[in-house]
């Protein structure tokens, strides 16, 4: 079907992207990045406008890892799709399974005990740091730091991978959340691991402060780049990290108090600015608020079942209805919705994924800037492909 | 014995030469100095790769290259087999002729420079009386060679990679420049030779080199500041930052080519380097009266080797800047302090002898690095910040 | 340099220049193996942990990721290669520079793995492309793309320079391109190279 | 925050003219929908997102959901007249039969918004719209007027579901290629034949397999 | 001995030639670099060894670089259609094959009175160091005056005024991202 | 003539050329040897992210570069004057050091006028 | 002052660079090939599947009731089944899968056959070195090269072997205890056939009549008793029997689920007519 | 040694060189380029005549193509300003063209 004879009505000017003229002094450039750049995590394309430097126009192209998942989702059971999960955000499949379950367990009304919680809990949030890490590494990476922080976040990253895999068996595609709990119960030999691992994670977090915190190149390549206002950021549904960075105080796990978040105590960091820097910082001290979180699910993780015994895993058939749940994953609000007609299979399953989402405003944010800040501000959105195109 | 071991290659070639005839003596005697220089700086690239990949591995708590011969050290002769044997590709609508031509100005150049650096006492290839002029003057057409990779490799990268060089080593060659002009001011040559010499006494055993006085020091960083960025490594590797324009000026190259490329380019650090330790360090000098028996050439190539290892320490730590933080910084921070430092060591001159004219410069100095870097850091809006928190 | 005697012996028959230069290739190809810097998807964060410090892959020389296909020896298609991305990838294959290498890395990349019964994903990264060594895996672990990395200096090893088998890129008369296939109203035009790629015909 | 029944209340007091239908939930969660009229969408959004008590500044997702026309076989009771001998007279008598009767009833797209606002901390509203059918009046008025996150994900459902929104200021395909012609997420969309051979063909997969060897014994197709 | 200065000779001619005909700008400049290199040659040849550096350093280093940006300013890559050459181009040769003849002609006439052989003077920079702060110090003045000039009056030629035309890059044009762009492959 | 210095830089220019020829010319003879060279249309196109290249490379260029050239033009002249005085720069009384210093000055006027004139802001 | 963010960056390095050779905890690198981390005992790669004894073919736990093949989200499983029996574990006659292919370049690893089975049949791998030039050769894996023994269960997934193991033990007790019984009331009854509980008793049979290949063939001598069953090309309802009494495992849900795709995959066209081309 | 005789006639001959290329070229930065050529052309000359020059010691022609260099590096940079902003303004670098749009 093409869009023909569709009448484009003059939009209201505030939350679009400004036109930037070019000064008429040299002839414009029209340059792809991506898909096979390599700065685009994967296989995103922005087709830019250069003037001289100046980024005068920036189109993003999407759909080259659309892997058909909500398709898939439709064709499969509820229990099948659970893996697939795993592969949208490919950095941090445990809050996927989260989110996905926690959509299920509200189209059906499913309990889950309480150790199960928290051990979702101390997953997502041992998640949250690894990808927080990571995304700061390769912000890095993009500034040309040759890969050195990278390596400081893969390092603690493959500490926590360590912790994922002999609990659920896999590195990266756990699939380890069920409707009514988790698949299996962490030993006592884990959680000590875990322990450790999550006492010694306030040193990286230090050193990774050290190394890059004050470094004059990093902040001046940082500071009053990409900057988004908090109204264009709330209207564009920007969520996450990136949303409290330009200061609007939204973290899901406060507001809809989803699981039982509410029972631990932690803050959530604000930024002034809305720049890159403040993306990158608010990541930084998430980190550490999420230590935090940790240690405090850690001390209190009660002894119990982690599936309810009621929950049904096969043969699962939920009653017509629908239901949307989401979670304050580690890039923002992700979250799924479930129409049920009854069958073996969702009618409909949806993801609303924040990567995807959050780069309504590349373009607002790139405008105007150098083309290698477009890099960095990219990098900052921090997107994960297999969820931007699903 | 420390003779000896000081004037060992000129001894030894001396001895080579002395079967010959009288008349061949000297042209042979330059082709054989010629060809140990030609000889020994792609060497020194091949273990300088080998080193940098190591070290910046140990830095990211890894081990680096250690597979290909024993401790890795065959790895570059690996690469250059390789590059030698792959495909060489020239885009149908690239400029043939200058795509050729490029890579091989380059290294021609980048060699070139040699030719006036004394790597050891009575080691070098020709004392000229314009021996710094010359080398600049050599260093100044590398920029044409990198122009010409970009642009006929006539692809979008390539071209603005190449522009990018051009601009940021047009900027940098300034200060290189102005910064050297500071040593000539005090030795009174542009020989190199004489440079050294020039800082051959040891007071209470240390030496006195140039980078032992306030505008010394001064020039020297600047030096630093501006020899990084003309070899376009980081955090000045702009024009192949490969985070926005894939492989700069060099993407559409393959094979051998592209080695040319990476050859050049850090034969062009060896050659800034060697200049450095000449003009600041006391190029083949000991650095302590005590240790003068070891050979000269040792001293210069250790020299050498401890300025690579900065290179690649600020490679595996530092991210890059941008392009107009990157002119800005050389216009409006490295130049300005160069051109005071002339001023500075003028006045050192006339100061006459003293602590007081320690103080004055060093005090001039020190002042305007700290209200420079701050205007500049004013002027670029950025400094540490602090955050708030939400319940 | 791991070549086996009875490949020596056979090499012996072809000279011992042949041979010495042979090995000598051999060694300089699978000593030197860069990738090019080119992820796709999940298997693409497996591969970069590869590179990263706790498997090192530069161990092997193969941490000089190219971003440049014509610098680059080794493609790994790390993860799903959708319909739209195939050309992308068929040319950038095609403008890599002669010896190339493919690694196919994960499920995705061999067969179209969880996602083959989708509309956008390409069933196989094969159909368009000679790929050399397969991982199965999703994602393979690190280690199990540093044994594919050992199975392809393997495979390189055993190639003659000269004679009958000679791999691809020394034969004047195999072919050099792979046609990019083009999008089509439905599907990829054509939704295979018939050059490169037949259906397998496997008894059962 | 309101009851999905204030909330349509409010609406058809701010918005004269407007239709807001209520469809229930029946899950647990409760989460019920508006569903309102094209026409009036736009105002409707408008109020939502201005509204000082309701204040969904943030919209989250947007979905489309296709539902195929549905053949309804319903049993009617018909009366009518049916020949019949009567006392040896052919006469026209009334019987009462029951009779199956097929409707088609026309299936619609359907796309689903759904509104948190980040000031007051509450949500979702769900709003939802329905296109008259699934084959010529597939037109929605945008969103993305209102709150830009509709930008891209409008563009998704007009790639994957084939909703055409009006107003949009750049509806093109987001995630498919341009000159792709299908609609692949509508529930009749039929998938190219790309067999690839599988040693695991089963059930659907199986058939596409045994239709695609069809195909290339006719000739139809290379492979 | 003579071979060298015939090479270097042909060198700088063969560059300026080509400088000259070379219909492709950039080549042009690059034929130009390789004519500045055989003079500098040259002037090494007769003992001027810092002018020589002076001339790679100057022409070689800055001022080909000033021509390759100002031919890649004014989009003159590419060989315009309409040919090279003026329509004049013929009076343009005879003009300067004339102005050629003129000079050989008095070269070769003045040639038995020239000097041929003068002993190497030995001049060092410092020399012209020397001479440059005591007898030409005047003139040096005015370089600096000059070039202080130069670089504001090129500075100011060259850069572009605000008030240009505008070209907005949403403005109809084939390519450049314009709504309903279309383009995948 | 062997004893020139200039000999020394023709020999050492020479064997650099050779050394950057050689190689070249070895891996072409590599290729007509063993590995032939198979350039096809798509390999030999501009590599442009994997996409076909769209519009020229060759485009008009701003004039930022251009202005920060005649900056460098201006300061290398300068350092011709400047490297004599260097040199001679011991020997020399203090009015000659003055008139240095004025030209000096003179120049770092123009620099500074470009300054704030703003020709150093990159565009 | 400008630069010491710099320095700070530059000591962190060198910390880094200089630790690297003293502490392990700087230097992370595991030298791969000679040197491995232990896995852990979670780890899952590719599924297997487990038999029990020494001969792969008769021990296999498999009882084709094809719920991994229709649970399998990529559907890389493929089952065909015997056409007739041998006695499983607990010595009942089971239908056994003829041909049990796993596409491993299909495989998602999420280990949700593993969960679904209730025979305890297949089990995840831990075995990753794997890559291979050859597609369908190296990567589609039969019945054989799935087969691994229990040991070798034991040995990748010790602790989760043994539990499975006492279930099975408490099963295998459980249905002898009941054939005990039963045989006992036979016994009573006096004169009966010999009970079906008795594994360690094979009564030679025939083989069914099917065209059964020659490995089939080979073992179909050896495959025991099966009374009536036997006889019956396929059998209708594999699983019951087993899942009754196989109480202890499973739960409700498993029993009902076990009994389903048998059913449907009845009605399901035979995957034998695979197309190749 | 080579005589005067012969750097004359080749500084001539590039002279000419350079003149035949701002006489007949179109594009105006050709002409600079003539133009280059020319003054180099004339260095070549102050350069050997100084060589030859009975009193080289007192560096005349020198310092006279020194400060030629200069000038002429000076004349470059404007002469090229100029053609850069005419390209602006008129999008040609023809001369001819340039010639028309004055009348």
């Amino acid at each position: 079907m093409s869009p023909s004879g569709i009448k484009t009505e003059k939009l209201a000017g505030w939350n679009r992207p400004p036109v930037i003229e070019s000064d008429g002094e040299g002839e414009l450039l029209e340059v792809a990045m991506g898909p096979h750049h390599p700065s685009t995590h994967g296989v995103f394309r922005m087709d830019v406008v250069l003037d001289g430097e100046r980024v005068i126009k920036l189109k993003p192209v999407f759909g080259y890892l659309h892997r058909n998942h909500e398709q898939l989702g439709e064709r499969q059971s509820y229990l099948a799709s659970m893996p697939y999960t795993d592969r949208l955000d490919y950095f941090c499949s445990l809050t996927n399974n989260w989110a996905y379950a926690l959509a299920v367990e509200k189209l059906v009304g499913q309990e889950v005990p309480e150790r199960a919680e928290y051990l979702r809990v101390i997953l997502a949030e041992l998640t949250r740091i690894q990808n927080h890490a990571s995304t700061i590494g390769f912000l890095l990476q993009e500034m040309g730091a040759s890969g050195t922080p990278l390596m400081y976040a893969f390092r603690e990253r493959e500490k926590i991978l360590d912790l994922f895999e002999s609990l659920t068996g896999s590195r990266m595609m756990c699939n380890y959340m069920r409707f009514g709990g988790c698949r299996v119960d962490a030993s006592p030999a884990w959680l000590e691991a875990t322990r450790k691992v999550v006492a010694g994670l306030p040193a990286f977090v230090d050193e990774f402060e050290r190394f890059l915190m004050t470094n004059e190149i990093l902040m001046a390549r940082c500071q009053g780049i990409g900057v988004l206002k908090p109204d264009l950021a709330v209207n564009a549904g920007i969520s996450g990290p990136m949303l409290r960075a330009t200061g609007v105080n939204y973290d899901i796990r406060k507001v809809d108090h989803y699981g039982i978040y509410d029972r631990f105590k932690f803050r959530v960091p604000l930024g002034d600015h809305g720049d890159i820097y403040d993306r990158y910082m608010v990541r930084m001290l998430e980190m550490r608020e999420s230590i935090l979180i940790l240690n405090q699910a850690l001390k209190d993780l009660p002894a119990g079942p982690v599936m309810d015994p009621k929950a049904k895993i096969r043969n699962f058939r939920p009653k017509a209805g629908e239901s949307y749940g989401r979670i304050e994953a580690p890039k923002g609000e992700l979250g799924f919705y479930l129409i049920s007609d009854g069958g073996p299979n969702p009618y409909r399953y949806r993801v609303r994924p924040p990567s995807f989402i959050n780069l309504t405003v590349l373009e607002d944010m790139c405008l105007g800037s150098n083309v290698a800040d477009v890099v960095l501000i990219f990098g900052s959105v921090d997107i994960v492909l297999g969820e931007v195109d699903r | 014995m420390t003779e000896r071991l000081d004037q060992i290659f000129v001894v030894l070639k001396h001895w080579l030469l002395g079967y010959l005839p009288e008349s061949w003596q000297t042209p042979v005697g330059v082709v054989i100095s010629v060809v140990c220089i030609i000889g020994l700086y792609p060497a020194l690239f091949a273990i300088t790769t080998v080193l940098e990949r190591k070290g910046v591995g140990r830095m990211q708590n890894r081990l680096g290259p250690n597979r290909v011969g024993p401790y890795g050290i065959l790895q570059p002769m690996a690469d250059g087999i390789k590059s030698l044997t792959k495909e060489d590709i020239v885009p149908t609508s690239a400029d043939a002729v200058v795509h050729f031509l490029a890579p091989v100005i380059l290294v021609v150049t980048v060699f070139m420079g040699f030719a006036v650096l004394p790597m050891g006492r009575n080691m070098v290839l020709v004392d000229m009386d314009a021996g710094l002029l010359f080398y600049f003057a050599m260093g100044a057409s590398t920029e044409l060679s990198v122009f010409m990779a970009g642009w006929s490799s006539r692809n979008k990268y390539s071209l603005l990679g190449a522009m990018r060089a051009v601009a940021q080593m047009i900027s940098y060659e300034v200060a290189l420049l102005l910064s050297s002009v500071v040593i000539v001011m005090m030795t009174g040559s542009l020989s190199l030779v004489k440079i050294v010499e020039a800082q051959n006494h040891y007071s209470y055993g240390f030496p006195h080199w140039f980078i032992f006085t306030p505008w010394g020091l001064a020039a020297f960083i600047m030096y630093a500041i501006a020899g990084t960025a003309e070899t376009n490594r980081s955090p000045f590797d702009l024009p192949e930052g490969e985070s926005e324009l894939v492989a700069g000026y060099h993407t559409e190259y393959s094979g051998f080519k592209f080695a040319l490329f990476f050859l050049g380019e850090y034969v062009a650090m060896f050659s800034i380097s060697g200049l450095g330790s000449t003009l600041f360090l006391g190029g083949w000098m000991a650095p302590f009266s005590g240790l003068q028996f070891i050979p000269s050439w040792i001293w210069f190539f250790g020299k050498l080797f401890v300025s690579m290892c900065v290179f690649i320490w600020l490679r595996g730590t530092l991210p890059r800047l941008r392009q107009d933080q990157l002119m800005n910084f050389a216009w409006k921070f490295v130049l300005p302090m160069c051109l005071l430092n002339l001023f500075v060591a003028g006045l050192w001159r006339f100061m006459g002898e003293g602590w007081l004219r320690w103080l004055v410069c060093s005090a001039i100095l020190i002042l305007a690095y700290v209200s420079l870097g701050r205007e500049g850091m004013r002027r670029q809006k950025f400094g540490p910040r602090s955050y708030r928190y939400a319940e | 340099m791991a070549v086996d005697e009875k490949l020596k012996i056979e090499l012996g028959k072809q000279g011992v220049m042949v041979t010495t230069i042979q090995e000598l290739y051999n060694w300089g190809r699978r000593s030197s193996i860069w990738p090019m810097q080119f992820g796709l998807a999940c298997c693409a964060i497996e591969m970069i942990a590869t590179t990263m410090a706790r498997y090192d892959l530069a161990r092997f020389g193969s941490e000089v990721f190219r971003p440049s296909p014509r610098q680059a020896d080794l493609m790994i298609i790390s993860g799903t290669v959708t319909k739209k991305m195939a050309p992308q990838v068929v040319r950038l294959y095609n403008q890599m520079a002669e010896p190339r290498y493919v690694i196919a890395m994960g499920a995705c990349a061999i067969s179209g793995g969880p996602f083959k019964q989708g509309y956008n994903v390409l069933k196989g990264i094969d159909r368009y492309i000679p790929v050399d060594v397969h991982i199965p895996g999703c994602p393979p672990r690190p280690e199990a793309l540093i044994q594919a990395f050992m199975t392809l200096q393997k495979k390189i090893d055993e190639q003659h320079l000269t004679g009958e088998d000679r791999p691809r890129h020394l034969d004047e008369q195999a072919p050099g391109e792979f046609n990019v296939p083009e999008f089509g109203e439905h599907d990829l035009e054509p939704p295979s190279n018939p050059g490169t790629w037949t259906v397998p015909k496997i008894i059962q | 925050m309101k009851s999905v029944e204030e909330i349509k209340a409010a609406i058809e007091a701010a918005v004269p003219g407007a239709v807001v239908k209520v469809i229930l939930n029946p899950a647990p969660n409760a989460q019920h929908s508006l569903l309102i009229d094209a026409p009036h969408a736009v105002a409707v959004a408008e109020f939502l997102r201005d509204d000082d008590e309701l204040a969904l500044d943030f919209l989250s997702n947007v979905t489309g959901v296709d539902f195929l026309d549905k053949e309804i076989a319903e049993k009617v009771k018909v009366t009518r007249q049916v020949p019949k001998e009567v006392d040896g007279v052919q006469q026209m008598v009334d019987e009462t039969v029951e009779e199956t009767r097929k409707r088609v009833e026309p299936g619609y797209l359907e796309a689903v918004y759904h509104l948190f606002s980040v000031s007051k901390k509450h949500g979702p509203v769900i709003i939802r719209m329905r296109t008259a059918n699934r084959t010529d009046l597939v037109e929605l008025p945008s969103l993305t007027p209102i709150w830009r996150s509709a930008e891209f994900q409008e563009r998704e459902v007009f790639d994957l579901f084939g909703i055409v929104f009006t107003g949009h200021p750049d509806l093109r395909r987001i995630l498919m290629w341009d000159e792709f012609k299908d609609h692949p997420m509508r529930r009749d969309y039929v998938e190219p034949d790309d067999y690839e051979y599988e040693p695991t063909a089963h059930d659907d997969v199986l058939k596409r397999a045994q239709a695609h060897k069809a195909k290339v014994s006719a000739g139809e197709v290379s492979q | 001995m003579d071979f060298v200065f015939y090479l270097i000779s042909a060198f700088a001619v063969g560059g300026a030639l080509a400088a000259v005909l070379l219909k492709n700008l950039v080549h042009a400049a690059l034929a130009l670099t390789i004519a500045f290199f055989g003079l500098a040659l040259l002037f090494l040849r007769l003992d001027a060894q810092f002018a020589g550096f002076a001339q790679i350093l100057v022409y070689v280093g800055a001022v080909a670089i000033l021509v390759v940006f100002a031919i890649l300013l004014t989009k003159g890559s590419e060989v315009p259609k309409e040919g090279v050459f003026s329509k004049s181009w013929f009076a343009g040769l005879a003009i300067s094959a004339g102005v050629f003849a003129v000079l050989a002609w008095a070269v070769l006439q003045a040639a038995p009175s020239l000097p041929n052989e003068t002993a190497a003077p030995a001049v060092t920079v410092n020399d012209i160091g020397n001479a440059l702060m005591s007898r030409y110090v005047l003139p040096l003045e005015i370089i600096a005056v000059l070039l202080t000039a130069a670089l504001l009056g090129a500075v100011i030629v060259a850069m572009h005024e605000k008030a240009g035309p505008k070209q907005s890059a949403g403005a109809p044009g084939p390519s450049l991202l314009g709504t309903g762009e279309r383009r995948n492959s | 003539m062997a004893s020139s210095p200039y000999f020394s830089l023709a020999v050492l220019f020479v064997v650099a050329l050779g050394f950057g020829l050689a190689p070249l010319g070895l891996a072409w003879l590599w290729q007509k040897v063993f590995s032939p060279a198979k350039p096809n249309e798509i390999k030999n196109a501009i590599y442009e992210c994997g996409l076909e290249s769209r519009g020229d490379a060759w485009v008009q260029f701003r004039s930022a570069y251009y202005l920060y050239a005649i900056i460098f033009l201006i300061f290398d002249v300068e350092a011709i004057f400047l490297l004599p005085f260097a040199v001679a720069f011991t020997g020399l009384g203090a009015a000659a050091c003055v008139s240095m210093l004025v030209f000096v000055l003179l120049l770092i006027e123009g620099l500074a006028w470009a300054w704030a004139k703003g020709v150093l802001t990159w565009a | 002052m400008l630069g010491d963010g710099i320095l700070k960056g530059l000591a962190e390095t060198a910390k880094n660079f200089a630790g690297s050779f003293v502490s392990k905890e700087r230097m992370t690198t595991v030298e791969y090939p000679e040197e491995r981390l232990p896995l852990p005992e979670a780890a899952r790669n590719f599924p297997f599947l487990v038999y029990d004894g020494d001969d792969w073919e008769k021990g296999l736990r498999c009882v084709a009731c094809q719920i991994c093949e229709k649970e399998c989200p990529p559907k890389c499983i493929y089952i065909e089944k015997s056409k007739d029996k041998k006695p499983d574990y607990v010595g009942k006659p089971q239908i056994y899968p003829a041909k049990f292919d796993i596409d491993i370049s299909v495989c998602m690893s999420c280990q949700i056959c593993v969960e679904v089975c209730p025979f305890e049949a297949i089990k995840m791998n831990t075995e990753f070195e794997l890559a291979t030039d050859d597609r369908f050769g190296g990567l589609l894996l039969d019945r054989k090269e799935l087969a691994r023994s229990n040991e070798y269960y034991h040995q990748i997934h010790p602790t989760e072997a043994s539990e499975v193991d006492a279930r099975l033990a408490e099963e295998k007790a459980k249905v002898e205890a009941k054939a005990k019984a039963a045989a006992e009331a036979a016994a009573a009854k006096a004169a009966a056939p010999p009970a079906a509980a008795a594994p360690a008793t094979p009564i030679a049979k025939p083989a069914a009549p099917v065209e059964a290949r020659p490995a089939t063939a080979a073992k179909a001598a050896e495959v025991a008793k099966a009374p009536a069953a036997a006889t019956a090309p396929v059998a209708p309802k594999p699983v019951p029997g087993t899942g009754s009494d196989g109480a202890a495992s499973m739960t409700p849900e498993d029993k009902k689920a076990a009994e389903t795709p048998a059913k449907t995959n009845e009605g399901e066209p035979k995957a034998q007519g695979e197309p190749k081309e | 040694m080579t005589p005067l005789a012969p750097y004359l006639i080749v500084a001539a001959l590039i002279f000419a060189i350079g003149l035949a290329g701002a006489l007949t070229r179109r594009n105006a930065i050709m002409v600079l380029i003539g133009i280059e050529l020319m003054l180099n052309a004339a260095n070549l000359n102050l350069i050997a005549f100084w060589r030859y020059s009975p009193h080289p010691e007192l560096l005349s022609g020198m310092m006279f193509a020194i400060f030629s260099i200069a000038v002429a590096a000076a004349e470059a940079a404007v002469g090229l300003g100029l053609v850069i902003s005419i390209y602006r303004h008129a999008k040609t670098t023809d001369v001819e063209e340039m010639n028309r749009m004055k009348g």
